[in-house]
């Protein structure tokens, strides 16, 4: 009856069970979704959305049997995927459908050579000699733009970079020409030029190969960098779905509205006069080398350059933001500037004394002034402590009554727009964000005149980090704050700094006002930076959302 | 059949063997049956003795491995003495002077011949200087002269009564080759781990913690002598996995209780096995209890008597020993021969009795449930010598002394007991060596030098004791001094500076496969030129 | 280290030198301690010979030079062993050298043969159970491994020297040859063989528990790593995945193991070592000990250091070799 | 529908019930839980069964186990009940295990939260102690360390810590290591925490949860570590003690099995209940991020 070639996934009404005790009873539910050939489909959702399983049902690869499909369809090709056996779904993957994983450096045997891996899926789908396919792995290093095939085929993952571990991947996935390609969050562990990169490549291949991609991702910028369609997942269930235009352009649905909504415009804040403010807070001249650990064998160290001559001023209730790639630096700034780790050069003046220079006694005097708020919300609360000690914690440390304490951490629990009902509980119960109010009350404790915030925000969902980064804002205006804000993320440096410093390599390339830089970037790293910004064209409408 | 009856009747057959009826326990003479000649007999050793030179370390350990390798000037047969490398002996009037005339023709292992040069170099060098308890024996013997090759005169500056000097001999008149000794650093000499000597057996190997290896002397004095071709010493320390050797047909003979009691009696009921105490009459223990007279509660007589009311001896006897011994009468065993009586003062097991004489010497029951509380030491050697240590220690609750043991290691119990008299009773097994004087009276004389185990360390001192026992050492008199001892004997008794609770033998395990086996009183270190093994 | 050498002997000697304040240490504190234990050689030695009178009592402490301060004697003993000299052994009247080197090869057998029997069925029993993680093999191999870990070693070999020796008659009860056959060739290897089956076994069945738990545990976390999914995403089988994938990298912690239990197997072989006669380092050490045999414990420990040494200088090669994360230059 | 991220889920279970639920996973370990209880009951009855000393004569020697009903398990060679020497052993093999791991666990965790968290030259000391500890067979210094003070069941049980604190010191020391770099560590540093509280209030509570696990490793090889010094005759003969039993049930172990049988089964239940336990524990603290 069909006249046209069945697509090339087809899944209806997929519903996926999840085991007893989980927050819902369905991971997946009447799920719904179409991809042709030579089209680019996203499933976007936060995390917990369900739409990692939906590719592990796709591939059969599902933790059975406590999660497992219970209804619906899964076509590949027409062809119904469900009931398959074991072996004939083996067939299937690597060779007709195959799969791209977020994380590259966990995703590869770290034992094995990159050749040997990707040999591997031909050794297992085709009957190719050990010389064809040889040839065959070096060729598909090659399309996927590696430099110098031939020794990277003889390289161990650790030797080669994370960008071109992504490569190796995609290398491996498309070695046997699949008709289906599921990227599940391809390049969120990447950096932001790299993304792009891959991104490209993706497309590229997909284009020469005319195969259907199901990608996988949280991110609207990539997104509207690369899909044809979009499907929005929300809890298991198919919220929106359609094209990429109609959905982030158009969105409908509340959820994806408020999705949309979140995500930080490119668009700087106002230039605020310069500030005339008194400087709270001066680096000069701070340097920091790290013994990088040699071999095993040969135990030489060599010396890494984390910073060099970093030289920065923060006045009273301004923003500045550190921006720059891994590897630049701006962590170990984060770290110097509180003495959590100790400077090899410099000085880091707070209100005019110099910290680096502090006594352990006076250190821990002056520690009341400068606090931190982490990266990850769930590696800096002690798991151990409830939540009402851990935001009580420093005040009694410097001498506050233990009872007062706790009243004064349970009001703080309110600022944070938190339950003071919740204070007896454990960092566990709560969300990540949620946890990363409490670490900003407990930041908050101390009344600082300067709080040092390390990717307060890149570990959460981006509704979250909306609302985070609109308390850090409320609270910094309300509070007089002067902030230093390490990010990656260049959207939400955009968002909240008026100054900003970028980092490469441990040095400042360039500084200057947020708006100023944006606008006009001064140094080629700067530039590169910027026009590498996933959906850096697309403007995410202005919505209004139910959403804080 | 009632279990313990069975004990009982083996008690009785064994104690009758000791007291005199020797040949009717355990091993019948298998005179009758061909000899054959030839095999390898594997004799299990408990302990392994790593110098191999009986002319510098006393001890049966030694003399078990030795006594195949290396002879004795005298050894000791159910009849007597026997001559070996001494064909004769004799002693002068003044006691001063023995005479030994020696075997002739008789040729060391490496083909030199045995001469009085070598017995005089022995004596001078290594019994009177060098081998334990026999510098104190020869501690006056001046000369050795050889007026011809094979007649020795021995010098003493005090009377040397010529039956202790016959009676040591065995164990402590081994003579070493001259030529491979004189002018080498005796102690560090290689031939005391490889022995050479005039035996029945030449040394092949000593592998350390395996295995002693010696072979057949074909040039043997004793003409066709020996009948086997090789004898293996194993050295198994677990004496379970002694057992199971000697079930596997790996080990023929186990001496001195190689294997535990209980497994002794298993054997004893085993077709394969003949178990008996034969070979032993010149090696009997005592069991003990050692008490320190310096705890003023020890010192007192009676408190030491109502002790050994309170203690079960026959109890032990059959629980611990398996009916193979027989309460202690005093420091000479019944083994002793002449010198033993059994006319001395006896403690019966009276528990009331005891009680009542703790109560009379002024050591009433305490709140605490204890008349007084003793820490005790026992010896780390044997299993039986732990069970009778916690059998002491319960038959004291019972008569209301509360006794902690205090377990050490060898060194920690010899250090502890006999040299810092930290204790305040003990226990061990100490063995009588032919005869009183050798080690037997150091028990009871006091003035001993501190740290000398097995010695008089318990601060417990009679000058009438002390003089009967230098008498003794030089009366010549055979009579006189036996009755000597007897009267020793019973002060010990009385006097109670130590308990003798049990006299054992030791006991052999012994595969039928053997023939002319334990046939003289201290077989297991004798040269067993006789031996013969079925094949 | 200007030196250029091969990375590998830069290494050693690296590793070497790290070992000598330690080794030092080791030394220092087991003279100490063995000092601090009431009693000496010559008490054990006249113990052992059932006693001996004052004067030769004296004259062995002299001889022996035991009569001198502890530091004296122990700076006699430091100086000499600078030198290799491990000085000698006054219980068996002879060179220490020549009473270990009887008994190394012995206790190497005994060690090599045990513990790579325990780990390599440990690893493979292990890696069984982690497949079919909470499942009934999986908690029968785990009881019946923990089993044999819980018995005392001592309990096992006697059980099994009951069993196989007497009982069946098949295995020699101890020993480590057939004394007085003279084999020569296979038939001596042979030989050995046979002598050394029971005490492997009683001590390879208690360590095996040991990898067996390690590996299970290993597995299950390495099964879980994203690697494996992608193999499983390309189509390989399970038992490829084990084979190809999970193995190697779930050996590393349990290599790791290898190396530090060296030491832990020796004192655990003293009981089967005494049990089966076997004239190895453990009953040496033991000996030693219960001996006051100063010299010879001294020579013992200094021994066991040098083989942990080259054991963790060995492991690390071989986690080297299978991790090639880890760089050889 | 909500984003709102300030909405707080419904309370958990308290951490005991969560505990239990992933205890009762390992069914193995259920097993060991019902061992180790059944061990513990016998210690606590042990009074109860036999209110005597368990040492004292209680009946003919040797009586094999239900013949005579005074003595159910039969007797030992000096007529000592089987049965409440197996009871009263097992309060001396749990206070052995528990407090020999105790000692172990307070030394390794002093040493190895010392070197892992300071790290330097302080990780170096200690670590060289650790290795030359470590390179000394622990038997050995067992044997060492009881030839010194002798065989009193405290010291033994001492001595039994002193040899088997080094794998908790490495592993709190790889614990301390890894969470010393910890965000919430830094937090509390950043806070002006002083390094003893860090030290222990802050890492050693998250670096306990291997430590646990691992304890129930080191009780199962104080008892075992016990027995094999009574094999060699050095066991507190003023205690029943399973190892002193099995000790001296071998000497009979051919004509009388169940002396030495029946406490080295007890031996065996105890140790495997502790394994099974440890790996319950395991699953129980320590549990695998399943996704």
């Amino acid at each position: 009856m069909t006249k046209t070639p069945p697509p090339v996934l087809e899944l209806c009404n997929v519903q996926i069970s999840l085991p007893k005790g989980a927050d819902r009873p369905y991971a997946l539910e009447g799920l719904d979704l179409t991809i042709e050939a030579g089209e680019i489909v996203c499933l976007v959702g936060e995390s917990g959305s369900g739409k990692s399983l939906c590719a592990g049902a796709i591939m059969g690869l599902l933790p059975e049997p406590h999660v497992r499909v219970t209804g619906g369809a899964i076509r590949f090709m027409g062809e119904e995927l469900r009931g398959k056996t074991d072996a004939e779904m083996r067939k299937l993957r690597g060779a007709d459908i195959s799969m791209i994983f977020q994380e590259p450096m966990t995703a590869l045997n770290p034992q094995k050579t990159v050749g040997w891996q990707i040999d591997e899926v031909l050794r297992l789908h085709t009957k190719m000699s050990k010389a064809e396919r040889k040839v065959r792995a070096i060729e598909m290093l090659e399309r996927v733009h590696i430099p110098d095939p031939a020794s990277a085929y003889n390289a161990h993952p650790h030797q080669i970079s994370g960008g071109q571990r992504q490569r190796v991947m995609i290398a491996m996935s498309l070695v046997l020409s699949p008709k289906l390609i599921i990227a599940d969050e391809p390049t969120t562990a990447l950096d932001v030029t790299t993304q792009l990169q891959i991104l490209k490549l993706i497309r590229e291949l997909q284009e020469e190969e005319g195969a259907g991609v199901l990608f996988i991702t949280h991110d609207f910028g990539v997104v509207a960098e690369i899909a044809d369609k979009v499907a929005v997942l929300c809890r298991g269930e198919l919220v929106e779905s359609g094209t990429t235009d109609a959905v982030l352009n158009h969105p409908q649905h509340p959820y994806t509205r408020a999705l949309i909504g979140a995500v930080p415009a490119l668009t700087p804040p106002p230039i605020k006069a310069a500030s005339d403010a008194p400087v709270v807070l001066k680096g000069t001249g701070l340097k920091k080398t790290f013994a990088a650990r040699g071999g095993l064998l040969s135990g030489k160290r060599k010396a890494v350059t984390a910073v060099k001559d970093l030289t920065f001023e923060l006045r009273q209730g301004e923003t500045l933001g550190v921006v720059g790639e891994s590897g630049s630096g701006k962590t170990t700034v984060s770290r110097i500037v509180t003495r959590l780790l100790e400077c090899d050069q410099g000085s880091v003046e707070l209100d005019g004394t110099d910290l680096l220079a502090a006594t352990p006694r006076e250190l821990r005097a002056l520690r009341q002034h400068i606090q931190m708020v982490f990266q990850d919300p769930m590696a800096s609360l002690n798991p151990r402590k409830r939540v009402v000690d851990l935001i009580a914690q420093g005040p009694i440390v410097h001498g506050a009554d233990p009872a007062k304490a706790r009243e004064d951490a349970k009001r703080l629990l309110e600022l944070v727009e938190l339950s003071p009902a919740a204070a007896n509980r454990f960092p566990h119960e709560f969300s990540g964000g949620q946890r990363q109010r409490i670490g900003i009350a407990r930041a908050l404790a101390m009344e600082p005149k300067v709080i040092v915030a390390d990717e307060p925000v890149s570990a959460l969902d981006v509704s979250v980090q909306a609302q985070v980064l609109k308390l850090l804002a409320d609270l910094r205006d309300r509070l007089n704050l002067s902030l230093l804000f390490v990010t990656h993320d260049l959207r939400v440096a955009a968002q909240l700094c008026d100054r900003i410093i970028v980092m490469q390599k441990g040095e400042i390339v360039e500084h200057g006002l947020t708006a100023e830089v944006f606008a006009n970037p001064q140094h080629p790293y700067t530039q590169n930076l910027l026009s590498s910004i996933p959906g850096r064209d697309w403007t995410p409408p202005s919505l209004q959302t139910d959403a804080a | 059949m009632n279990w313990k009856m069975k004990n009982m009747s083996l008690t009785l057959a064994v104690t009758g063997a000791l007291s005199g009826a020797l040949s009717t326990v355990g091993f019948a003479a298998a005179a009758e049956e061909e000899v054959q000649k030839g095999g390898t007999v594997v004799v299990h050793m408990i302990s392994e003795q790593r110098i191999l030179n009986p002319g510098l370390r006393a001890s049966t350990g030694v003399y078990n491995i030795t006594g195949k390798i290396m002879e004795p000037l005298i050894d000791k047969s159910y009849d007597g003495y026997e001559p070996v490398l001494a064909t004769d002996w004799s002693g002068s009037e003044d006691g001063k002077t023995i005479t030994l005339k020696l075997r002739e023709e008789v040729n060391w292992h490496d083909g030199e011949p045995f001469t009085c040069d070598d017995v005089a170099f022995s004596a001078m060098e290594l019994w009177k200087k060098l081998l334990n308890y026999s510098s104190a024996l020869q501690a006056n013997l001046e000369s050795v002269d050889c007026p011809d090759p094979h007649t020795a005169v021995f010098n003493y500056s005090k009377p040397m009564p010529l039956e202790l000097f016959v009676a040591a001999m065995p164990d402590l008149g081994h003579p070493v080759p001259k030529h491979l000794y004189e002018g080498t650093d005796i102690l560090k000499n290689e031939y005391n781990t490889a022995p050479v000597g005039t035996g029945p057996f030449k040394f092949v190997e000593y592998q350390r913690g395996q295995y002693v290896l010696a072979e057949k002397n074909k040039d043997y004095w004793r003409e066709g002598y020996p009948y086997l071709d090789r004898v293996v010493w194993r050295f198994i320390k677990d004496k379970s996995a002694a057992a199971a050797a000697l079930e596997a047909g790996e080990v023929q003979e186990s001496g001195f209780i190689g294997v535990s009691m209980a497994d002794v009696e298993r054997f004893s009921k085993d077709d394969s096995f003949s178990v008996g105490t034969m070979g032993y009459e010149n090696n009997v223990a005592h069991s003990t209890v050692e008490f320190n007279h310096r705890n003023p509660i020890l010192a007192d007589l009676k408190v030491r008597q109502a002790m050994y009311h309170g203690l079960d001896i026959d109890y032990a006897i059959n629980t611990i020993m398996h009916g193979f011994a027989k309460p202690g009468r005093g420091p000479v065993p019944s083994a002793g021969g002449i010198n033993y009586t059994d006319d001395v003062p006896t403690y019966d097991y009276d528990p009331e009795l005891a009680k009542q004489m703790l109560d009379e010497a002024g050591y009433p029951v305490k709140d605490d449930g204890y008349r007084f509380h003793l820490r005790h030491r026992p010896a780390p050697w044997g299993e039986y010598t732990q069970l009778w240590a916690e059998y002491y220690a319960q038959a004291m609750k019972e008569i209301g002394i509360d006794v902690e043991i205090l377990t050490n290691d060898a060194p920690g119990f010899l250090n502890g007991v006999y040299r810092d008299h930290d204790f305040d009773t003990a226990n061990g097994w100490h063995q009588f060596r032919s005869d009183p004087a050798v080690s037997t009276m150091v028990w009871l004389r006091s003035g001993q030098p501190e740290g000398t185990p097995w010695t008089n360390q318990f601060g417990w001192k009679s000058d009438e004791i002390d003089q009967m026992i230098d008498d003794a050492a030089s009366e010549l008199d055979v009579e006189k001094r036996a009755a000597m001892y007897h009267e020793i004997q019973a002060k010990a008794m009385a006097e109670l500076p130590v308990i003798f609770a049990i006299e054992h033998p030791f006991i052999s395990v012994t595969s039928k496969k053997l023939h002319n086996h334990h046939n003289t009183p201290r077989w297991n270190s004798s040269s067993w030129y006789d031996l013969w093994i079925e094949q | 280290m200007t030196l250029h050498m091969p990375p590998i002997l830069s290494y050693a000697l690296r590793r070497l030198v790290q070992a000598i304040p330690v080794v030092i240490l080791i030394m220092i504190g087991t003279f100490l301690l063995l000092k601090l234990a009431p009693g000496d050689t010559v008490d054990a030695l006249v113990g052992d010979m059932g006693g001996a009178d004052a004067a030769f009592i004296a004259r062995l402490r002299a001889e022996y030079g035991l009569d001198q301060p502890v530091w004296v004697q122990l700076w006699r003993y430091m100086v000499k062993l600078a030198s290799f000299d491990f000085g000698w052994s006054f219980v068996y009247e002879q060179p220490v050298s020549t009473v270990l080197m009887e008994r190394l090869g012995t206790t190497l057998m005994l060690m090599a043969s045990s513990l790579s029997i325990a780990f390599v069925a440990g690893i493979v029993l292990g890696a069984i159970a982690a497949r079919r993680a909470y499942s009934a093999t999986d908690n029968l191999i785990s009881v019946l491994g923990l089993v044999f870990y819980a018995t005392p070693s001592f309990f096992l070999s006697l059980m099994l020297m009951l069993v196989f020796s007497v009982k069946l008659g098949w295995l020699p009860v101890g020993g480590i040859k057939t004394i007085a056959a003279f084999y020569t060739g296979w038939d001596h290897v042979w030989d050995v063989v046979r002598h050394l089956i029971m005490p492997t076994a009683a001590l390879s069945l208690i360590y095996l528990a040991f990898y067996l738990r390690l590996m299970r545990a290993s597995v299950m976390e390495v099964a879980d790593l994203d690697y494996v999914r992608t193999a499983r995403a390309k189509g390989a089988r399970e038992g490829r995945l084990m084979t190809h994938h999970i193995m190697r990298n779930a050996l590393l912690p349990v290599v790791t193991l290898l190396g530090l239990q060296f030491s832990t197997v020796l004192g655990g072989s003293i009981v089967v070592e005494t049990i089966f006669t076997l004239p190895g380092l453990g009953q040496l050490a033991y000996q030693s000990v219960v001996q006051r045999d100063m010299n010879t414990l001294m020579g013992i420990i200094f021994l066991c250091a040098i083989i942990v040494v080259v054991v963790n200088f060995l492991t690390d090669l071989l986690y080297a070799r299978l991790d090639s994360r880890i760089e050889l230059a | 529908m909500t984003l709102a991220d300030t909405e707080i889920a419904p309370p958990e279970p308290p951490r005991y019930v969560m505990f239990w639920r992933r205890y009762k996973r390992n069914r193995a370990a259920l097993l060991g839980l019902v061992l180790f209880a059944l061990v513990v009951l016998m210690a606590l009855s042990a009074g109860i069964i036999d209110p005597g000393d368990p040492l004292r004569r209680a009946g003919e020697p040797l009586t094999p186990p239900f013949v005579n009903w005074e003595t159910p398990l039969g007797t030992d060679q000096l007529g000592r009940d089987v049965l409440s020497g197996v009871f009263y052993g097992a309060r001396i093999s749990l206070l052995i295990g528990v407090v020999a791991t105790l000692v172990a666990i307070v030394i390794g965790v002093v040493i190895g939260a010392l070197a892992g968290y300071f790290g330097g030259w302080v990780d170096d000391v200690l670590m060289r102690i650790t290795e030359a500890f470590q390179t000394i067979p622990n038997f050995v210094l067992l044997l060492t360390l009881v030839a010194i003070m002798g065989s009193k069941i405290e010291w033994i049980t001492v001595a039994i810590g002193i040899v088997s604190w080094t794998a908790p010191a490495r592993m709190v020391r790889a614990e301390f290591m890894s969470l010393r770099h910890r965000e919430f560590v830094d937090a509390a540093r950043n806070l002006g925490v002083s390094n003893t509280s860090i030290i222990f209030r802050e890492i050693l509570p998250n670096a306990m949860p291997p430590i646990v696990v691992y304890a129930s490793v080191i009780m199962a090889l104080s008892i075992l570590m016990e027995s094999a010094l009574a094999f060699l005759a050095l066991g507190d003969p003023n205690y029943a003690s399973w190892g002193n039993m099995i000790g001296q049930g071998r000497a009979v172990l051919r004509s009388a099995p169940y002396c030495a049988v029946i406490p080295g089964i007890a031996i065996i239940l105890t140790v495997l209940s502790f394994s099974l336990l440890g790996e319950g524990l395991n699953d129980a603290l320590n549990p695998r991020q399943k996704k």
